[in-house]
């Protein structure tokens, strides 16, 4: 079951742990180094500005944004990708062979890895990283869950699943399941046992030095101010260009100051507008793109929350009241209009062409249809995040004046995260400004927001609101034809768009910004950046 | 019978973390109607609290204040009762014992209004009355407090406490914030006063010529301690104690002899620790063995004259002897 | 002591009344009601309020102020990370706002009524009157943006390490450590932040120290000096200054509170990793502990700066010493 | 008893009666009425003088200043100098009732305390104390963050952090009144200890307290921008000052989102500024910035 | 030839309304080792008189005429040269020894500074000579007291720790402001003492400003009496005391207490009060209260001339009738 929280809607979010792309798993078979790059040493330092969403450097701990750019710096996954692509890679991991039926994967360690301290990286190392992660029942926990990690031999890794998971390469590359330095860690009160949740002290130590075979080592660590990686002198890879990183704890509007100032610096946390006003900027390159993430509205269903909401003629003259292109200009170059609820990127994603229009007659006669004399809705949201650089009180005060001007006022109220999320989640809220990111890339992710799923049940849209829709997402969740369960997710998606408490807004763009000598400057929908990457031209 | 009675009246301040102070270390005196009492001493003597009892404006922390032979009760939250308001008090400082935001007449007509002593309609007519009682203008009523010198704000605060109709007037220092010729008009107008209105009055200065033009009695304070009091022609020509005797002699005169005023050695004493016996000792030229030994009784020499002094115990004293010359600066 | 017991008290209470459910916003993602369980029992959130007090104060006499949820690391710790680093802008800050301040409102005061006296007059005025967080934004996009005066933000610039923590204030750590560069990149980064901070106080300063230096001037002891034929800088220095520091000193707590104030809004705005950033984080996500802790954290700075304050009067003025 | 500035002094009735206060006649006072009578039309008439309504969403984003738009547009396309004008109706007539209501919660309680004495004294300096403890921004903080972003809430917490101030002054003002001499001329008189709060002690106290509500007038409206640009406070789409500098930040180049709203904060806090300090002068004339020569 | 002659002094004072004159064409003049009396009730313009020879007047104060000291024009002197004669040459006294000391500074070096700095003695010299002024005005342990500050000390012994603290640099005039108003009789006529003795062995020459006519009768050699910025009656002290020839000082004294015994006059107060500077009647300034006054005095302005050995101003002289 998929769920928001404040951690991941605060400010902005990054695609999170599994970007599984089931179709590529079968066809890949590990294959040898992807690093073409000539060792070059390092030298200089690259900057990077973020807003920090970080709780421990401990990968077994993390699954936040900023923690998981860090994460992949310091230590290597049995698995990775490169770039903004999703394909799976080598990393620690040469090649790894599935069973057929895809419960058992093993995974072939890579010879003469050695720990930032020297230590070669065997099997012991991964089997005790990854039950640390399992036991200490933190938040990547879920990742492994119903998974078995046993050593064959000292470099030979075999993953076992309870059911058949075609997801496990993508899942081994969330830096999370990072690989520690199984020694050092326990010599600092480190634990993979069962009861590692209460013995394991190691969250701290690890929050002061690396213990890992990745590219870069911790230098200094500080959850609210910056974050200083110098290269791994023992890494086994490529050497990467920059002797140091350093990541900053930066307000977005600071980011847009420092990145035009520097060199060598990159900007995370900018809108796209912010990075479309450095379009021009010959020092700067930006790239910005369609994220994942979707902006939605949601009304309740439940006449003793809303009588007016409860109404459908009202629910409906809000679909088609708002300006959505407007809304898209808002949001600024990138954003695109959501047709549905599944990101157009994803097996089942709508196309814009499908995407609800702003009809202000047929708006305004479903108000008078509804009977309601000037009819009101409280609009609430979180009012201290934004996503992609866009805050949700932006949206908000767009949904207010297009509403009002088909006749229904909106009183907006904005809630801090933590009591939003609380209110939400009981029903309190008549119409709510939310926000999806996917957990993982499928359409799955989104069948809680079937009659009676968990994000519908939040404003009291049960199973029995529409059965035939709930079958219909019972049907598409169990099929193993992609292109068939693409078409089922189009049409439930339709008939959500025909009438549902849900009304798909905007999916905002994603920028990323750095100076234009910076190669590699690529946005990855798991860890945001891969600072290793980062080369000059 | 007397109209204002202190019997054995003692103050003492409690001082967070330090030894308490008995400011007043008990006092008597009584006032007669139409009498005018001065009590004299030097800073620090306690004569000021002992005033601010006088008028009930503090509580003695043992003996008793009486007017009219009635206990005065000191001021709690509650309005004073009607016979108490005959008592009244004029401060020292006239630039803050008026309101700098009343008009002087809404203050003048204060006694009247509050107990209702006319109504409303004569009220203004009265205060025209008062000030003209006291010398002031009429068209001051409608003033404020900063448009009169110092003079003209001590003859307003006399005049507000006459309104009231008092039978006592306690006087703090009224004096000697005035220059010169200021306060020859305040004497004169306070003798007047007393004369025309018979208003018997407790006069409190550091200025003993000035107290020996107007009072009837005099009173001599030191530490706290009333060391001599009597009619103020005898105690001005006969003093009985040595320390009045210091203070007469202390006087400069202005009558162009050249003649310098004599000094009194040594230092008042802090009052949290007085000297042993009596407290003018280390002081005195004419202290023997038994003055730092015991406390000397305030002892009636002749009618009203008394003086607490052992040259005056006729079982102790040795002979008098002339007062040495302490001209000049002794210590 | 009961100031600072009530302080924790009040903090705690208020912070606890929350509507919010701390779990919610502090787990990860899925969050199912074992994993809320779990939360709230490690954070002790499933005992009775009183019983959570009662702990707290246990805790809190064995140094232990909670785990923030928000870093996951010991509120103790996180506190002693950013103490430093805003006792150094906030001490800068004063050190400035003293320094103007003071000599502002000493020429003001000596130049009392003439052109000097009203612009310093209207200075102060503006000083009091400018939003700290509009400066801010005005002097980095003018200062670091436009002209690269000063750098936009942080401590260090990235390319320099922090030095050896030994108080946690990099310009004197690194002078300690005889890094010449480093403390001067400090300082560079410091500067601007803290003379925005120091506005307010220096025009506060600047008006108090007038008033106390035209108090003291007419005293006759200042005559008697001028009296005496002393040089015009012993007067102004050794009796007119000497005179008004009491006084001046007594706006030293006044002056740390607004510092505090001012903190939450530009340590926002300069990603400065100090009391006010860490404060400001911790409510907007409910990090119960870490509130509290902060609180306590002010409160105690309030309590020291005004018995120092009170130590200090007493030292300048000798007659408060006898006492 | 004469000292030089003694001699200085001037018997007051030499001196000609002002007609106007004399406050006013100070060139900053005047400076500092003109600008706030200036914000009080504009707040007045914010509907007749805005050429946009402040929630009108335009169709040009983000426009640099023109002659259509003389402070320029927001992101959402709404007209900056509009927002501006209205956003005198927001501030300063609440951050007006922030002070009204902390004035009469803290001169009533000081009162009381200066009044009372003892206990009530102590038990209410203490929680001034407790109060004083912490600033105002981080107590706003924690109170918005248990009842919730409003201006409402903001206000609600900056009352909370804001009486103490005139609790403690106007305790300290009646304490020393009832020990002023006209005070106790007034007790001796038969006056009971209410009628010379009401008659001799207040009248006394109001001048202070005017002259510190005026100049904490300026600091509410610092302190509820300050908290609506951390986003405690005003929520969109108000168009509070606060909150549009907040919001312009988001958008640094294009300044005139953020440098508009910030100037209407400072130019109404300064001439507040300008207008109690020249009170204070009129009301404390030893060591104030006046023009006339000093006296004690 | 005198040791410090005043020739027609004019002060003028900032006003509301324009300048006011406070002294109004002031002569006299202090002879060596003599005591020179200057008489007057507040507001006359005494205070001025004496500040103006030291140059010590309020800021922006006109000051016309001339002060004539050893043959050197003090009104013509540049700051830096009068701070030479301030303190060195001419010192001053004030009136209340509770704030002419300097409250946080020791006794030690309110003594010291100005002595090292006029007659640049080394430390332990100018220690020396400290504790030898102390001991002259009779300061129990004058080692101790050194270290002590003005607070340690009663009224009276704060006044002659402040007459030390003029005298430390030999000084040939010393200029004392109701040196004894502010103290207790029996203190005063210690200090009066003090002051005489000092004129007698070393010297000294006074002048004395006091509203006290009784001290001025017992130390003072000859007496100028001012009304109102302008002096009205020089004399012999004996001689004025005794046969007051201008109504004011006639007024004056019967308005003081007699002390001698026996005497029961009442006191015959003057009528009205002085007239503020801002508007001085026409004439002669005391007409208005004066009994004696007829028309011409209502428009003319009475010259001081030389009358029987002292100097008035008062062409209808009504008492010479009396002597």
């Amino acid at each position: 079951m998929s769920g928001i929280s404040a951690v991941f809607l605060r400010r902005r979010i990054a695609l999170s742990a599994v970007a599984a792309l089931a179709i590529a798993l079968t066809a890949y078979t590990g294959s040898s180094s992807a690093h073409g790059a000539a060792r070059s040493s390092s030298a200089g330092t690259l900057v990077v500005d973020t807003s920090f969403i970080i709780s421990s450097a401990d990968p077994a701990r993390d699954l936040d944004p900023t923690g998981y750019i860090v994460d992949h710096a310091l230590y290597d996954t049995l698995l990775t990708e490169h770039g903004s692509s999703t394909k799976v890679q080598p990393d620690l991991a040469t090649s790894f062979k599935a069973s057929p039926n895809a419960t058992t994967y093993t995974f072939q360690l890579r010879h003469g890895v050695k720990f930032s301290d020297g230590t070669p990286v065997t099997s012991a190392d991964v089997v005790f990283s990854l039950n640390r992660v399992i036991n200490l029942k933190s938040a990547p926990a879920y990742l492994l869950a119903g998974l078995k990690i046993t050593a064959k031999g000292p470099y030979t890794v075999v993953i076992k699943s309870a059911t058949p998971n075609p997801a496990i390469p993508q899942i081994v590359t969330a830096p999370a399941l990072g690989i520690v330095n199984a020694k050092a860690v326990m010599a600092h009160g480190g634990s993979d046992a069962a009861n590692a949740s209460k013995t394991d002290h190691a969250g701290q130590f690890l929050d002061q030095t690396s213990e890992g075979s990745g590219p870069y080592t911790l230098t200094q660590y500080s959850t609210n101010n910056q974050i200083t990686l110098t290269a791994n002198p023992n890494y086994w890879g490529p050497k990467p260009k920059f002797a140091k990183v350093v990541l900053r704890d930066m307000t977005a509007a600071s980011q847009l100051l420092n990145v035009q100032r520097g060199s060598n610096q990159i900007a995370l946390d900018l809108s796209s507008q912010q990075a479309d006003s450095l379009k021009n900027n010959s020092s700067l390159q930006a790239h910005t793109s369609a994220s994942p993430n979707l902006f939605f509205l949601q009304a309740t269903s439940n006449p003793k929350v809303s009588p007016v909401l409860a109404n459908h003629d009202i629910q409906q003259a809000i679909r088609y009241g708002i300006d959505y292109r407007g809304m898209v200009a808002t949001a600024g170059t990138g954003a695109i209009q959501a047709a549905g609820l599944i990101p157009v990127q994803f097996l089942g994603g709508l196309p814009t062409s499908y995407a609800v229009k702003q009809n202000i007659a047929k708006a305004k006669k479903l108000v008078a249809q509804s009977g309601l004399k000037n009819p009101t809705v409280t609009l609430s949201y979180p009012s201290d995040i934004s996503v992609n650089g866009l805050s949700f009180a932006t949206l908000a005060q767009r949904v207010q004046y297009d509403l009002g001007r088909i006749g229904i006022t909106i009183k907006v109220q904005a809630v801090p995260v933590a009591p939003f999320l609380t209110a939400y989640s009981a029903d309190k809220y008549q119409l709510v400004q939310s926000y999806w990111g996917p957990d993982y890339a499928d359409p799955n992710d989104y069948l809680v927001f079937l009659p009676g799923g968990s994000v519908s049940s939040r404003m009291d849209w049960p199973a029995s609101a529409n059965p035939a829709l709930v079958a219909l997402g019972k049907r598409a969740g169990s099929t193993s034809n992609n292109a068939l369960r693409a078409g089922l997710f189009k049409q439930i998606q339709e008939k959500l768009d025909q009438s549902s408490p849900f009304f798909p807004l905007i999916q905002p763009a994603q920028a990323i910004v750095g100076s234009s000598n910076l190669t590699g400057v690529a946005l990855n929908p798991s860890w945001l950046l891969s600072v290793a990457e980062v080369g000059t031209k | 019978m007397s109209l204002l009675e202190l019997q054995d009246v003692e103050v003492t301040y409690q001082r967070r973390g330090r030894a308490p102070v008995r400011a007043v270390a008990g006092a008597s005196l009584t006032i007669g109607p139409g009498e005018i009492v001065g009590l004299v001493g030097e800073s620090g003597c306690g004569k000021s609290t002992l005033a601010r009892a006088a008028a009930g404006l503090l509580a003695p922390s043992s003996g008793r204040v009486l007017l009219h032979g009635q206990p005065i009760a000191a001021l709690s939250r509650r309005a004073r009762p009607a016979r108490e308001v005959k008592l009244q008090m004029v401060f020292q400082d006239p630039y803050s014992s008026l309101n700098p935001r009343r008009r002087i007449g809404s203050q003048l007509a204060d006694a009247l209004r509050i107990n209702k002593l006319m109504a409303p309609e004569l009220q203004r007519a009265r205060v025209i009355e008062l000030l003209e009682q006291v010398g002031l203008p009429t068209d001051a009523i409608d003033s404020y407090p900063h448009q009169f010198s110092g003079g003209q704000r001590q003859r307003l605060a006399i005049s507000r406490a006459l309104a009231a109709q008092p039978e006592v007037l306690v006087l703090d220092e009224p004096l000697s914030a005035l220059d010169a010729s200021a306060q020859a008009q305040v004497a004169n107008l306070l003798v007047n006063l007393c004369r025309e209105l018979g208003i018997a009055m407790l006069l409190i200065s550091h200025d003993l010529a000035i107290v020996r033009q107007i009072a009837d009695r005099i009173s001599v304070m030191y530490l706290g301690v009333v060391v001599e009091s009597g009619p103020t022609e005898q105690l001005w020509t006969d003093p009985k104690h040595p320390y009045t005797e210091a203070l007469i002699g202390a006087i400069p005169h202005a009558d162009g002899l050249g003649v310098k005023p004599r000094a009194l050695r040594g230092e008042v004493p802090d009052p949290a620790e007085p000297p042993a016996g009596c407290r003018f000792h280390p002081r005195c030229e004419r202290a023997f063995g038994k003055c730092s030994a015991a406390v000397p009784d305030l002892i009636s020499l002749d009618r009203d004259h008394a003086a607490a002094c052992w040259l005056h115990d006729p079982e102790q004293a040795p002979q008098p002897s002339p007062l040495k010359d302490a001209a000049g600066d002794s210590h | 002591m009961a100031l600072s017991i009530g302080i924790v008290v009040v903090s705690f209470v208020l912070t606890h009344m929350v509507p919010g459910n701390p779990a919610l916003a502090n787990l990860g993602q899925n969050p199912t009601p074992s994993e809320i369980r779990v939360f709230d029992q490690r954070n002790g959130l499933d005992k009775p309020l009183p019983v959570q007090l009662g702990l707290y104060f246990v805790h809190l006499l064995q140094g232990n102020l909670g785990t923030s949820q928000q870093t996951g690391d010991p509120v103790a710790h996180d506190l002693s990370m950013a103490i430093p680093a805003t006792a150094e802008l906030a001490i800068t800050s004063i050190v400035i706002a003293l320094i103007f301040g003071v000599g502002f409102g000493l020429v003001a005061a000596l130049r009392r009524d003439g052109v000097t006296d009203f612009v310093l007059r209207i200075l102060s005025l503006v000083g009091v009157s400018v939003p700290t967080f509009w400066l801010a934004l005005i002097a980095l996009y003018l200062l670091f943006f436009k002209l690269g005066i000063f750098p936009g933000g942080s401590r260090l610039s990235p390319t320099d390490t922090a030095p050896p923590h030994v108080t946690g204030m990099y310009t004197v750590d690194a002078l300690l450590a005889g890094r010449w560069s480093t403390f001067w990149d400090a300082l560079h980064h410091l500067l601007m932040p803290a003379m925005i901070l120091a506005a307010a106080n220096m025009g506060l300063l600047t008006r108090y120290t007038r008033s106390a230096v035209l108090e003291v001037m007419e005293h006759d002891y200042i005559r008697a000096a001028k009296a005496k034929g002393l040089s015009r800088r012993t007067v102004v220095f050794g009796h007119i200054l000497r005179a008004a520091l009491p006084s001046i000193v007594t706006v030293i707590g006044l002056a740390f509170a607004n510092v505090m104030t001012g903190a939450v809004l530009v340590e926002n705005i300069f990603s400065w990793p100090g009391i006010g950033q860490y404060g400001y984080q911790s409510s907007t996500t409910l990090d119960l502990p870490a509130i509290a802790g902060v609180s306590l954290f002010i409160a105690v700075v309030y309590v020291v700066v005004n018995f120092v304050v009170d130590v200090l009067y007493g030292v300048l003025d000798p007659r408060v010493r006898v006492e | 008893m004469s000292t030089a500035s003694e001699a200085i002094e001037l018997p007051a009735r030499y001196r000609r009666l002002p007609r106007v206060h004399p406050a006013l006649r100070r060139p900053l006072a005047v400076t500092g009425a003109a600008i706030l009578a200036i914000w009080v039309l504009v707040a007045i008439f914010a509907p007749l003088i805005a050429p946009y309504g402040p929630d009108v969403l335009g169709n040009s984003l983000s426009a640099a200043p023109s002659s259509a738009h003389i402070f320029g547009t927001d992101q959402l396309g709404r007209d900056v100098f509009s927002r501006v004008l209205y956003g005198a109706r927001i501030s300063l007539p609440i951050s007006a009732l922030l002070v009204l209501m902390s004035l009469t919660i803290g001169s009533t309680v000081g009162s009381l305390a200066g009044y009372f004495g003892g206990v009530v004294d102590g038990v209410i300096m203490r929680i001034v104390d407790l109060v004083f403890a912490f600033p105002a921004i981080i107590l706003a903080l924690v109170v918005t963050a248990v009842l919730g972003p409003s201006l409402q809430n903001a206000v609600l917490a900056l009352v909370v952090v804001s009486w103490p101030t005139y609790a403690r002054v106007v305790r300290g003002l009646v304490m020393s009144a009832s020990q002023r001499e006209y005070v106790q001329a007034s007790r001796l008189l038969g006056a009971s200890a209410r009628q010379t709060l009401l008659r001799d002690i207040l009248p006394n106290v109001i001048g202070p307290v005017v002259v510190l509500a005026t100049l904490d007038f300026g600091n509410a409206i610092l302190l509820l921008s300050g908290l609506s640009f951390l986003g405690l406070g005003a929520q969109p789409p108000t168009a509070e000052w606060g909150a549009m500098v907040s919001y312009g930040t988001q958008y640094f180049q294009d300044w005139w989102m953020s440098t508009f709203p910030g100037l209407a904060i400072f130019s109404s806090v300064l001439a507040l500024n300008f207008l109690g300090d020249s009170l204070r002068d009129a009301l404390d004339p030893h060591g104030s910035w006046t023009t006339r020569g000093g006296r004690r | 030839m005198s040791l410090l002659e005043v020739e027609n002094l004019r002060v003028h004072l900032p006003g509301a309304s324009g300048p006011v004159t406070v002294v109004d064409g002031v002569d006299f003049a202090v002879e060596e080792g003599q005591v020179f009396g200057l008489a007057g009730e507040s507001g006359s313009g005494k205070t001025m008189s004496a500040l103006a020879v030291l140059g010590l007047l309020p800021r922006r104060a006109q000051v016309e005429g001339r002060i004539i000291y050893r043959g050197r024009d003090l009104v013509a002197l540049r700051e830096r040269e009068m701070r030479s004669v301030r303190g060195r040459e001419i010192a001053m006294i004030f009136q209340d020894p509770m704030t002419s000391l300097h409250p946080m500074l020791t006794v030690g070096r309110a003594l010291s500074e100005h002595l090292r700095q006029h007659l640049k003695l080394s430390r332990a010299d100018a220690q020396r000579r400290a504790v030898e002024l102390l001991e002259e005005v009779r300061i129990p342990d004058p080692e101790g007291s050194l270290r002590s500050y003005p607070h340690h000390f009663s009224g009276g012994m704060r006044q002659r720790i402040a007459i030390a603290v003029a005298l430390i640099c030999n000084p040939s005039i010393v200029i004392a402001d109701e040196p004894t108003t502010a103290l207790d009789v029996t203190v005063q006529a210690g200090i009066l003492g003090l002051l005489d003795r000092l004129r007698q062995e070393n010297g000294l020459s006074v002048l004395l400003i006091t509203h006290d006519l009784g001290v001025m009768s017992s130390i003072a050699d000859r007496v100028s009496v001012m009304y109102a910025g302008r002096i009205v009656e020089s004399g012999a002290t004996a001689e004025m005391m005794q046969r007051p020839r201008h109504p004011y000082t006639e007024g004056l004294l019967s308005a003081l207490p007699h002390p001698e015994a026996g005497d029961e006059r009442p006191l015959v107060a003057i009528p009205g009060s002085p007239p503020a500077p801002t508007d001085p009647p026409p004439g002669c300034r005391f007409h208005p209260r004066c009994t004696y006054a007829v028309d011409s005095c209502r428009t003319q302005v009475p010259q001081l001339v030389e009358v029987d050995a002292r100097r008035l101003a008062c062409p209808v002289d009504p008492l010479a009738v009396k002597v």
